[in-house]
């Protein structure tokens, strides 16, 4: 039997063996070697391979992610991590204007194959700017690849398929799931697609649509729904939030026309509001009810006194779904 | 000109009270008996604050936060040489001072246990609140210190304080040469405490001294003892009066160290030895200064007594303060989002209102 | 009569009168000085006003952001340029992190009233990193307002409210505009809404949506359907991105029961996928067919040579309303 | 220690051959006459070109493009220095040099003239790209820098240029940090040109020199006469040497002039005068490295003349091919979002494709 991991543990499993795999796969990031890394993601990583290839840096994200640019241009696989995605902005400037545009702007010539990965989202009673959901910001730069996990499993292979990836992949992992849960990882590599959505569970009821750590209230939803009321929803982890797979959620939509959307980001100008637009383009005449979003709101992240209160639970999902049938 | 040297540059190094209390008559600023006091409370309260957060956090009753211990004189000294009129742009390692500066304790633990509301201080003046996000207030403090220029408020400069670490952020930078470029009263405080959580000072950068990193940007740069309350309160001083007078910027760097952990979350011994460690709390500023007051016949044991009893009352007065909930309402962050209501937010507020009773349950269930 | 004055001239107005009538008012950037702004928007000002109110910074967008927010927590009211919109990026962090926040963390008790000046978008033949338009990129941050006007009178008003606001504005400025035509403009004060979009011709066919540069070609395709098919639609000028003034679009739409949004943004993670979303929740049972979104490309915006055939135009509009009529 | 100096610096200038055509014997890099009419070659020829660019622009025949006039010596130098192993990444005024390194005038053209094509080089080596973004190429030069320490290719190493401007910028602050602490083979060229568009050098920072900021990262830096292209090739010479025998960065501040506009839209006048510019023709690379040439009996007239003929064959040439648009195809973009095909793209592009007839008749009508 495979060992059972929290994703923090799946993760670090990913990086490793993709540093055995690939002598060009580099780390860096602030903390990340010797203390290996404020979630003890790089554990045990700085002593096997040393302090060339899992490398501490300065502190400066821009620095971080424009050297993980050279790097990629230079034929390395770097692996960045960025502290916390609420630090993220300060390299943004790299991101969109270098990352992203490299292979558009040379057709191919240049690319850019690096993975920057960061923790985000609230629930784990952090300070201020460590709690943020800005999945959107990030997936609305053209060129620029989005993935989040929702559990050891997923992180493991999307990690690892990441790197392997030709483009810049932005890998945003919920510290919420970081230990929250323990899933069988096999040894043997695992490669994720993406641009690919995962059918969790199927049903005919309602098309319920979520990722990274809201798969947690999503997934508890659905059981009591199921349990408690003979509702069967399909369950979508979207995990790939650029590329979006698109097809998969609206092939489900067309088919129970019944559709809840929940994320932990803001309501406005986010995936959950891209996902609504791309129903109306295509599956909007099957829809037989207003599709449902259930988010956190316009405001400006809660310090973490707040943090549940603003996010969305198991109960705002189950009242959606209800609302989405009646309707 | 075939190769002609152009510029030279050198880096001083100030020492008003040594770590075995030796003071060098010729620098000592003479600080008058109440001020001498006054600065070793702060400190002294500063130290017992920092104890008490972790404490507290220990005990689930605080959330993660940094510590302040060893950084007392490099944080202290500046603010009482500071004035009102002056401003505090300071990032999150200066407990003591801002309690100088007139920040309410209660308030400030209310802040780090994630209340919103432990950034209403009573009289925020001129003391901006904490920033988390490492360098970012330095630019603030610059434009604040060219409204001072613009304004004519020839009776006040800017102090802003950031860790080692931040020199590398390219915001820093900036902030140092728009400072110079525009010559606006602003002191720069480098607190250098060797440490940016895990990485060392000669990791972060290659330069011999931070202090002279203002050589890039045309300006004096001073290294000072941050441990030594008097040298820090010197530097300060003169920086301060030259800020005010037009003669622009200085950097200081406050050689000092983090005897604790960063924060609460962080375990020190991954990335650093006891020995040094141990090597730096010999070179503790708190004990420092109580010589010095006991030097002057300012100070004893029955003092001492008092004052800690003082801080222990004061403590417990603002841990109950801070625990109560009174004020508490759960929608608050739907008022400020901006200066004035949006129907949109407003119709959220409703959604946020509806879904509270079973979110609260949540919260029980999950904190 | 009021002086015909171009976008240019009008922003120039707005920014002359409002430093005449607040002393605290001060404006800094790149070249906007002794060069008066690489597009003359600032002409005559620092002859005006001199160097210290008129202010040519060193070239750190970070840094123009940043002390242009500790000018504001002092009681100034910077108007800051970023000289191109693809600039601003670099200054992102300070943005999100502290602009956007401030009042929110500190329960109203410290606020940043700046406003942030940029020309963006296409059609100027520009070099690369000058045609973005990524203003959801913007007003997807609590705490931004996002300002975009479609012509000259507009910009003057609007602008001049941005300086009054207490919040941070961004205030775009479509370049293809900046001298695309005249139009009056009362030499005394006007003052726009922020927050509230324009009916600009009212219909009952169809409810056309768009904001900035793309009101170009939606004002000649409404000209031209009214004229060649007596298709009456009602033209929205959305103006204010951030807040969205949502209910007078979704007031609209409820009576035509047809929309067609057109952007000149890339299509995902956009303003127009946002509206789309409102619509769903508010306004769906009365929709008579999906919404028409006419966009740009999610593709790295193009250099100069191929902007044209990215960009949404007058065919692409009729051609959109043709379907949305006919669905 | 009260107040004792803890470090000295000094910055010095270099020179070899003088404004009015002086040899210093002494650091003469001895150039092979076959280099030293190469790098003339190549100076001319980037003159040559930005004549060609500002004219073509004012026909309507190219869109809006900057001018290297006068970095002659700055860029060329530097280039002939490099090996085809080294990395160059520049910023966009350094036409001449790219030229050296392989790049294709056509293309160049191109690029300028809004096509993506333009970016497609015959053989893009380890030559980036020009970069519009002021600084950010800086980060990249030091990645590529840490991946050749990495990889152990001893015999190449990365140099980058930007301008007086770009230190402004937080990443070229950042860069050399990270090069500093990396210690990693890469030479930091600053073209300090005085003037970022309409913003002169004493305003952009207030250091006396460029070359003195290399004191904050801790390591060496060195001011060249910008336009003496034996003491910019010396320079680089010994950079390149020092950082591929892991010796670490080194800063070279470039020091000359922008003769010409910033780009083909700016009016220099605005900002500066004539008098000024005139005294920076008098220091114009271009005649200084012919007088050199000819003191070493390595030029004359008729060479001149068949230079003449030579560029402006190749120039011709290189309009003529620039403005076929044999290869082109609207939808390109569509290809090169990501490495492969993604369906929402595909979807989009037959939108594209559909809408193209269009959208053509608006781009005849609107260009
Ligand atoms: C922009 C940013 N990056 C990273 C962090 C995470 N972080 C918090 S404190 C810290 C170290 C700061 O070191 P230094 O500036 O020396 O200050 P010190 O904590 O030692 O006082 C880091 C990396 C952050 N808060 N902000
Ligand atoms: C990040 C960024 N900000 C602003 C600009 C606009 N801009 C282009 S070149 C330039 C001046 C650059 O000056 P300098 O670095 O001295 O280089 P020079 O052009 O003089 O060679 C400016 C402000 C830009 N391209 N990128
Ligand atoms: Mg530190
Ligand atoms: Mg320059």
């Amino acid at each position: 039997m495979a060992p059972k991991l929290t994703m923090v543990e799946a993760i670090n499993l990913a990086l490793r063996q993709e540093m055995e795999r690939d002598d060009q796969v580099v780390l860096l990031g602030e903390d990340i070697g010797v203390n290996e890394g404020v979630f003890r993601v790089t554990a045990g990583l700085h002593k096997t391979f040393g302090a060339e290839r899992v490398i501490d840096t300065p502190l400066a994200e821009s620095g971080i992610v424009g050297t993980a640019i050279g790097m990629a241009l230079a034929g390395l696989r770097p692996v960045a991590e960025i502290q916390f995605a609420g630090f993220v902005f300060l390299g943004f400037g790299q991101l969109e204007g270098h990352a992203a545009r490299y292979r558009s702007r040379t057709l191919g010539q240049w690319t850019v194959p690096l993975v920057l990965r960061m923790p985000y989202g609230a629930g784990v009673r952090a300070h201020e700017h460590h709690s943020e959901s800005r999945e959107a910001t990030l997936a609305g730069v053209p060129g620029l690849k989005v993935v989040i996990p929702s559990g050891p499993r997923s992180a493991r292979a999307l990690l690892a398929a990441a790197i392997r990836d030709p483009d810049p992949v932005i890998f945003m992992e919920p510290t919420q799931l970081y230990r929250a849960f323990r899933e069988e990882v096999p040894e043997e590599p695992e490669l994720g697609v993406i641009g690919r959505a995962h059918v969790e569970r199927t049903g005919s009821d309602l098309t319920l649509v979520s990722w990274g750590a809201m798969m947690l209230p999503s997934r508890r939803a659905a059981d009591a729904l199921a349990r408690d009321q003979g509702v069967q929803v399909e369950l979508i982890d979207v995990q790939s939030v650029a590329p979006l797979d698109a097809a998969t959620i609206l092939e489900s939509v067309s088919r129970t026309g019944r559709c809840v959307i929940v994320q932990e980001a803001a309501r406005s100008f986010s995936l959950a509001s891209e996902i609504v637009a791309r129903i109306n383009d295509q599956v909007l005449l099957q829809l037989e009810a207003p599709v449902q979003r259930v988010t956190g709101y316009d405001v400006v992240t809660p310090f973490f006194q707040r943090e549940r209160l603003y996010m969305p639970n198991e109960a705002r999902i189950i009242a959606a779904v209800g609302q989405a049938l009646a309707d | 000109m075939p190769l002609k040297e152009v510029a030279k540059f050198s880096v001083s190094q100030l020492q008003v009270l040594d770590e075995h209390g030796q003071l060098d008559e010729k620098l000592d600023p003479r600080l008058s008996a109440a001020d001498a006091v006054r600065l070793y409370e702060a400190m002294a309260l500063g130290r017992e604050v920092d104890q008490r957060l972790v404490r507290l956090q220990r005990q689930g009753r605080m959330g993660t936060c940094p510590t302040c211990t060893g950084h007392e004189a490099a944080v202290c000294a500046p603010a009482l040489a500071m004035t009102e009129r002056d401003w505090f742009v300071g990032y999150y390692r200066e407990i003591g001072a801002r309690l100088m500066r007139g920040d309410s304790l209660a308030q400030s633990l209310r802040y780090w246990h994630g209340y919103e509301e432990g950034n209403l201080q009573p009289q925020p003046g001129r003391t901006l609140p904490v920033t988390a996000i490492v360098g970012a207030q330095v630019l603030h403090a610059v434009g604040i210190a060219y409204a001072m220029k613009y304004r004519r408020e020839t009776d006040s400069a800017v102090v802003t304080f950031f860790g080692d670490g931040a020199t590398s952020q390219g915001d820093v930078h900036e902030a140092m040469n728009f400072a110079a470029v525009w010559q606006v009263p602003v002191v720069f405080i480098c607190v250098n405490n060797q440490w940016a959580i895990s990485q060392p000072r000669e990791q972060q950068t290659r330069s011999e001294t931070i202090a002279q990193k203002a050589i890039a940007y045309g300006f004096e740069g001073l290294q000072v003892d941050g441990n030594d309350p008097l040298g820090m309160y010197l530097a300060t001083d003169r920086a301060l009066r030259r800020a005010r007078e037009g003669g622009g910027p200085t950097l200081i760097e406050a050689l000092t160290y983090r005897l604790l952990m960063h924060t609460t979350a962080d375990d020190p011994r991954r990335y650093r030895s006891d020995a040094e460690v141990e090597r730096w709390w010999k070179r503790d500023p708190v004990p420092r200064m109580r010589r010095y007051l006991e030097g002057r016949a300012l100070w004893g044991e029955a003092q001492q007594q008092a004052l800690q009893e003082r801080m222990r009352q004061q403590l417990d007065a603002a841990v109950a303060e801070a625990e109560l909930r009174e004020d508490w309402r759960p929608d608050l962050l739907f008022d400020h989002v901006f200066g004035a209501p949006d129907p949109e937010l407003e119709a959220q507020r409703q959604t946020f209102l509806a879904a509270l009773p079973a979110a609260t349950a949540v919260d029980a269930h999950g904190a």
